[in-house]
């Protein structure tokens, strides 16, 4: 026999000014099944969960409701004041009378009877409640990282160096990401790889961290804590084991003009290279495509010259699998396309600027290496159609960024910042140099961020105007660079040697696809999803997949790395624990009646449900039928109204629940 | 309401979790009125929600079914409003040729952010349900059946 | 008589079909306008006097009768405002009124006679819009040299053919009227 | 290839010259046109200066016209007119009750379901390849700068052609036929268009500027797609001159008079004598 208490809050005045709370109290004590109904003015402060755990003995309950607020605020508190009696809690319901109610109906005797209607649908569902168990999950102390930029290089050392393993993933053929490639950072000037090279150190010499480069994530299957994830690792030609990064291979490659990956194009390597000194690890890899032995069987030298005889020109892609308990992805980002040419209809190019047409229009940071010691240039800086050293330079904001039309919508956040530092780089190094930015708002909020910005134009004197420019032609070895000063209120046309676009800051290539391997949500842009923008910044709705950097949206290294190491932190959190635990709030389905016709696993938008068979004793395979996994299942419930069989139930939302709670209203 | 016999329509909607419910909310902490013939049905997502829902509202006296979640690409469960939104289509039809007037249900997206929009639909479904009238021709076909 | 004062920003974004409060100025149109260095007041300046209200200001500055509406302002707009349209607008509103400035007053003239003459004839006249045109610049402004100024390539011009003497016009010329009527009447 | 087609004032009066190199042109190519019986007027600049429902309403007639006597594919050589045309049928087509209020002013029931095309269009349709079988000439002496203007692309989102900024429809046809097209920076920068008559100034300030800066990148010769931009750089060159005290003797041509060229066509039949810069 059910043993209801019905628990009415007066919210002080929030919900009894308009809401008639003893009489809704009376109202519902007259309802079969409900053995206490009371009001009490603060519900949920000490006193009154006090009442409620003293009613839960006394008239020994089965089922809570407590009518007061929004679930969203207090359900958990009177889930935990029940549980703290031994009343299992997920038997208590909440009704929300407030939010819902006495906040938005002002008169007094409507708000009533619709307060009463609300309780009592809350009374008709908890009737069905039954006790559930946390979920309990074994945990993998091992943790993936995604992308071998600053951010994966945070987290991946702060996880290591807590004791757990770390398998770190990286695309490219050395970590380091976007930093390693820029010159100076903002707001320090300090040296970008001067500072991110020990890191990258650490991170190849540490026994906890196990590095793929060169390798891509595949696939993942398993759920939080028992994460299954197959890595590819790409043909190297180079074996690693036996490779001593000499450099005799990449000296004697007479395949030279192939444009380099990382100078953006500013530079040329060899066929067989390391895309920048200080790789890590600083073993050479043989572009396929750009390889005379791959491609033409000639040549051959590499492999010849090679001491160690490390060179495999038949190496083949390779399948790992690795076990692991979390994930942080730390993708970053990619520059947006400026030039006619995108791969998403929904962005289209800069015409007007001519990028790709006139050799010295750039983007930011192929100036970086233009402008970087380490750099196809040695720092010194040459425009890249004649070598020679320009003389007025105009930097343009907010290529793409804040554009509805051609770009994206969003503030890239780092390019006010950039553009100062680089306008500051080129006058240090070009003494009678004249820099020009062309922007729409400087954005510099941050500690020592504006400083810079009136550093920038008071002390090395870039002359800031405030307007887009409209179009870039090239005359007689000029770039006429046409613009606008909004403030002064005329056009302005400047003759430039070289042009610096700030183009947005777009997800790297992959991040959809590498999305929804994950279950992760993303945005129309392509940028990781959050699980709250505000309260969880780090989490994401796939359980035990965490995200950092710019991946998740336009960042700077500070933040990237603050973010990684929260990520870190995370983990860290999950692998404290012995077993983990999920909310029971999941689907299950009812094997006898499931016809297996796995709609609800095609619907599923975590893969959470599997085809299973039953078999007899003998091993003869009785039927098959859908499973939840319920280590995957997020709760949504598409797959019970997809079901057509009705096998499939939702634990905290079952038909019966939601039918008797429509059926209360008669 | 009792004042007059006005008719005053009952409106059930079954809302998402964690966008509409929480439009609701906010509504109620920026202490926007609106009628008061709304029931909420609290559910983790509109994907949730089958069409027999709907139905069995009707059933139990509603005039008018309210069906809202997060807007499209907003989901919390990444894609389960997409299959509401592609089961609604197939329905539609389903319920037409049934029958039932569709000017009673309606499908609407309002996020967390949008207590306003909670407030706007809610009011605007109130009017026009009661321009409609108490849905008396469907629980007469359920009675006959 | 100042017709001005009861026309709103949104009487102006319903005739130019875009939505003024879009536009956060950053200034591409100016920027990209053939006719900026000698406005003014540059366009996005205009659509700043609308976006606050100041349709009366904008409606007076010069720089609408310089635009040659060449769209290049509206093609790079970043946050699609139909800034020609706008103009279009602008223009709208102010012929309405007495002209100003010799600058408008020679367009508004022009555009009125040309459409004067479609009106008539249901296609252009070269021939009679040019003269038409002429003689009224010459009694508003009395700008004589504007009088003779194409009176050396009229010649030209007959030498190459390049002009129907009559004029065509077409069959239903009633229908024609009509529609401006119509038009003009809302 | 039959097709409907829409002169419009300019194309019946002082460019004349052009109507007749289209149609010259076109009938080699086996492309029949079929003139809207008793078209008017467009409206042009000086409509959408005053009157933003006469800017609708005009060319609605027009296209009203067009629909009722069959016609799918129009033909408007001049930008102006095709751009206008194009602009209305779009929003007829979008807006149910514009469509109503359009057919009531213009006396006609109008769908807005024709399609506007511009003369580069109809060369594409032709296809480079059926040009080129029917050229008994290579334009290999030309070394033309194809020059847009404002209103073959612009505005884009209406027009959907080419690219607006850097676009290549005329080089891709050109280059075909043996002409070497130069790259320079005035393509679509505008001439003064429509202020020809009322703001002269403008008019050489900005075609001034063309025809400079298509001669220092190297070309022999304009090509054109409009007749206003012909008018301002072709009739107009010699006030440029006498103005700016230079002798640009820059030939500009209709599009369909290189075409024309190429097909065999002497300067007669294309009304390439009417010109008013002569090639020397």
């Amino acid at each position: 026999m059910a043993r209801i208490g019905v628990f009415t809050c007066w919210c002080g005045e929030n919900i009894a000014r308009n809401v008639d709370v003893e009489k809704v109290a009376e109202a519902i004590g007259k309802l079969p099944h409900v053995r206490c109904s009371v009001a009490y003015k603060y519900m949920c402060s000490d006193p009154g969960q006090a009442i409620m755990r003293e009613k839960i003995v006394s008239e020994g309950l089965t089922g809570v409701v407590v009518a007061s607020c929004s679930p969203h605020m207090h359900l958990k508190t009177f889930r935990k004041a029940a549980e703290s009696e031994g009343l299992n809690p997920y038997v208590v319901e909440m009704a929300n009378i407030r939010e819902h109610c006495s906040w938005v109906h002002h008169n007094k005797e409507d708000a009533t009877r619709k307060a009463i209607d609300l309780v009592r649908m809350s009374v008709a569902k908890v009737l069905r409640n039954h006790a559930l168990d946390p979920i309990r999950v074994p945990v993998t102390k091992r943790a993936l990282v995604i992308g071998g930029g600053v951010a994966g290089i945070q987290a991946a050392l702060d996880i290591a160096d807590a004791g757990h393993e770390v398998v770190l993933v990286e695309r490219d053929p050395s970590i380091g990401g976007k930093m390693a490639g820029l010159s100076e950072t903002f707001p320090t000037l300090d040296c970008s790889q001067c500072i991110l090279t020990p890191r990258m150190v650490d991170v190849g010499q540490h026994p906890n961290i196990k590095l793929h480069t060169y390798s891509e994530v595949e696939a993942v299957d398993g759920y939080l804590g028992n994460f299954k994830v197959t890595i590819r690792k790409k043909a190297r030609y180079v074996d690693m084991d036996k490779c001593t990064g000499c450099g005799i291979c990449w000296n004697a490659c007479p395949s030279k003009k192939n444009l380099s990956e990382f100078d953006f194009g500013m530079g040329t390597r060899k066929a067989i290279y390391v895309p920048f000194p200080q790789a890590v690890p600083a073993r050479p890899v043989i572009d396929a495509n750009a390889c005379i032995k791959l491609t033409k069987d000639k040549c051959g030298l590499c492999e010849k010259k090679c001491p160690a005889g490390a060179i495999n020109f038949d190496d083949q892609d390779e399948l790992i699998t690795e076990e692991i308990g979390a994930v942080v992805v730390a993708t970053g980002y990619k520059l947006y396309d400026i030039g006619k040419e995108q791969q998403n209809d929904k962005l289209a190019g800069y015409g007007e600027y001519g990028y790709g047409k006139y050799k010295d229009v750039i983007d930011s940071l192929q100036f970086e290496r233009i402008v970087s010691a380490s750099g196809p240039t040695v720092g010194e800086i040459q425009r890249p159609s004649d070598g020679k050293e320009p003389k007025s330079v105009v930097f343009i904001s907010c290529v793409g960024s804040r554009d509805n039309a051609k770009g994206v919508s969003y503030c890239s956040k780092i390019c006010c910042m950039y553009n100062a530092k680089h306008t500051m780089l080129y006058k240090h190094k070009v003494h009678d140099g004249q820099a020009h930015v062309f922007y729409m708002d400087i954005r510099a909020g941050g500690k020592n961020y504006d400083e810079f910005v009136r550093r920038a134009i008071e002390q090395d004197g870039a002359q800031y105007h405030r307007g887009r420019v409209s179009k870039i032609t090239e005359e007689n070895g000029k770039l006429i660079v046409r613009g606008v000063d909004t403030l002064a209120g005329v056009p302005v046309t400047v003759e430039a040697d070289l042009v610096v676009l700030a183009a947005a800051m777009r997800p790297a290539d992959g991040v959809e696809q590498l999305a929804q391997k994950l279950n992760v949500g993303y945005d129309e842009f392509g940028f990781l999803s959050e699980s709250h923008p505000k309260l969880r910044p780090i989490e994401t709705n796939a359980a035990g997949v965490f995200v950092c950097g710019a991946c998740q949206g336009p960042k700077d290294i500070p933040e990237s790395v603050a973010q990684a190491s929260a990520a870190a932190g995370k983990v860290m959190m999950m692998f404290s624990r012995k077993e983990l635990t999920r909310e029971p709030e999941v689907a299950c389905v009812n094997e006898q009646n499931c016809a297996a016709c796995f709609a609800c696993a095609r619907a599923c938008p975590f893969n959470a449900i599997e085809q299973a068979e039953i078999r007899d004793r003998n091993g003869n395979l009785v039927k098959r039928t859908a499973r939840v996994n319920p280590g995957l299942c997020m709760g949504c419930g598409t797959c019970v109204a997809i079901c057509p069989s009705k096998s499939v139930d939702l634990e905290g939302f079952t038909e019966q629940q939601i039918y008797a709670q429509v059926e209360s209203l008669v | 309401m009792s004042d007059n016999n006005e008719f005053e329509p009952k409106i059930i909607a079954y809302v998402c979790n964690w966008c509409t419910y929480l439009g609701a909310d906010l509504a109620g902490t920026n202490r926007l009125e609106y009628p008061t013939n709304v029931r909420i049905i609290r559910l983790p997502c509109t994907g949730r929600i089958d069409f027999n829902l709907i139905v069995k509202a009707f059933e139990m006296g509603a005039d008018t079914v309210l069906v809202s979640g997060c807007h499209p690409g907003d989901c919390h469960y990444t894609s389960g409003n997409y299959h509401a939104r592609r089961r609604w289509m197939l329905f539609r039809g389903l319920l037409d040729t049934m029958g039932i007037d569709m000017e009673r249900i309606h499908f609407t997206w309002i996020s967390a952010a949008e207590g306003a929009k909670f407030q706007k639909v809610i009011t605007e479904i109130t009017e026009k349900t009661k321009q409609l009238g108490p849905y008396e021709a469907y629980r007469k076909v359920c009675k006959v059946s | 008589m100042d017709m001005l004062t009861d026309v709103t920003t949104n009487t102006l974004e319903e005739l130019a079909h875009t939505k003024v409060q879009d536009c956060y100025q950053c200034g591409k149109c100016s920027a990209g306008c053939p006719m900026a260095e000698r406005m003014d007041i540059l366009p996005h300046q205009l659509v700043r006097l609308v976006q606050s209200g100041f349709i009366d200001k904008a409606a007076k500055a010069e720089s609408i009768w310089q635009c040659v509406s060449c769209l290049t302002c509206s093609t790079r707009c970043p946050k699609s405002v139909n800034c020609a349209g706008v103009l279009d607008a602008l223009r709208q509103v102010s012929a309405e009124r007495q002209a100003t400035s010799p600058a408008q007053h020679r367009t508004v003239v022009f555009q009125k006679v040309f459409l004067d003459n479609i009106r008539r004839y249901g296609r252009l006249n070269e021939l009679e819009l040019i003269g038409f045109f002429k003689t009224k610049g010459f009694f508003k402004d009395l700008s004589i040299p504007l009088l003779f100024k194409d009176s050396l390539l009229g010649p030209k011009m007959m030498k190459r053919h390049k002009f129907h003497l009559r004029g065509e016009r077409v069959k239903d010329r009633g229908v024609v009227n009509r529609i401006f009527e119509r038009c003009m009447a809302s | 290839m039959d097709i409907g087609y829409y002169p419009g004032c300019a194309l019946h009066g002082s460019s004349n010259d052009y109507e007749m190199s289209v149609r010259a042109c076109l009938e080699v190519l086996g492309v029949q046109l079929r003139e809207v019986d008793d078209w008017i007027c467009c409206g042009a600049t000086a409509a959408h200066s005053l009157n933003q429902k006469l800017a609708v309403a005009l060319p609605a007639r027009n296209l009203a016209l067009a629909e009722c006597q069959g016609m799918q594919d129009l033909l408007a050589p001049c930008p102006m007119c095709s751009m206008e045309l194009i602009k209305a049928n779009q929003a007829i087509s979008a807006d149910a009750k514009l469509k109503k209020e359009m057919a009531e002013i213009v006396e006609l029931k109008v769908e807005g379901k024709v399609s506007v095309l511009n003369l580069i269009q109809i060369f594409q349709q032709v296809g480079l390849d059926r040009i080129k079988e029917l050229a008994v000439k290579s334009l290999d002496e030309f070394k033309p700068a194809c020059y847009y203007g404002c209103l073959l692309t612009r505005p884009p989102e209406a027009l959907q052609f080419d690219d607006c900024e850097q676009p290549s429809s005329m080089e891709t046809l050109l280059e075909g036929l043996g002409a070497a097209p130069i790259d320079w920076n005035y393509k679509t920068e505008c001439c003064g268009a429509g202020m020809t008559m009322s703001n002269e100034d403008t008019v050489l300030d900005l075609s001034h500027k063309i025809l400079t800066n298509a001669a220092d990148h190297g070309a022999n010769c304009l090509v054109v797609a409009c007749p206003m931009c012909h008018v301002n750089l072709d009739m107009k060159q010699a006030d440029i001159d006498r103005r700016y005290n230079v002798q640009h003797d820059m030939v500009v041509y209709y599009l369909s008079d290189l075409v024309g060229f190429a097909l065999g066509l002497d300067e007669q039949r294309l009304g390439v004598n009417r010109h008013f810069v002569a090639k020397h």
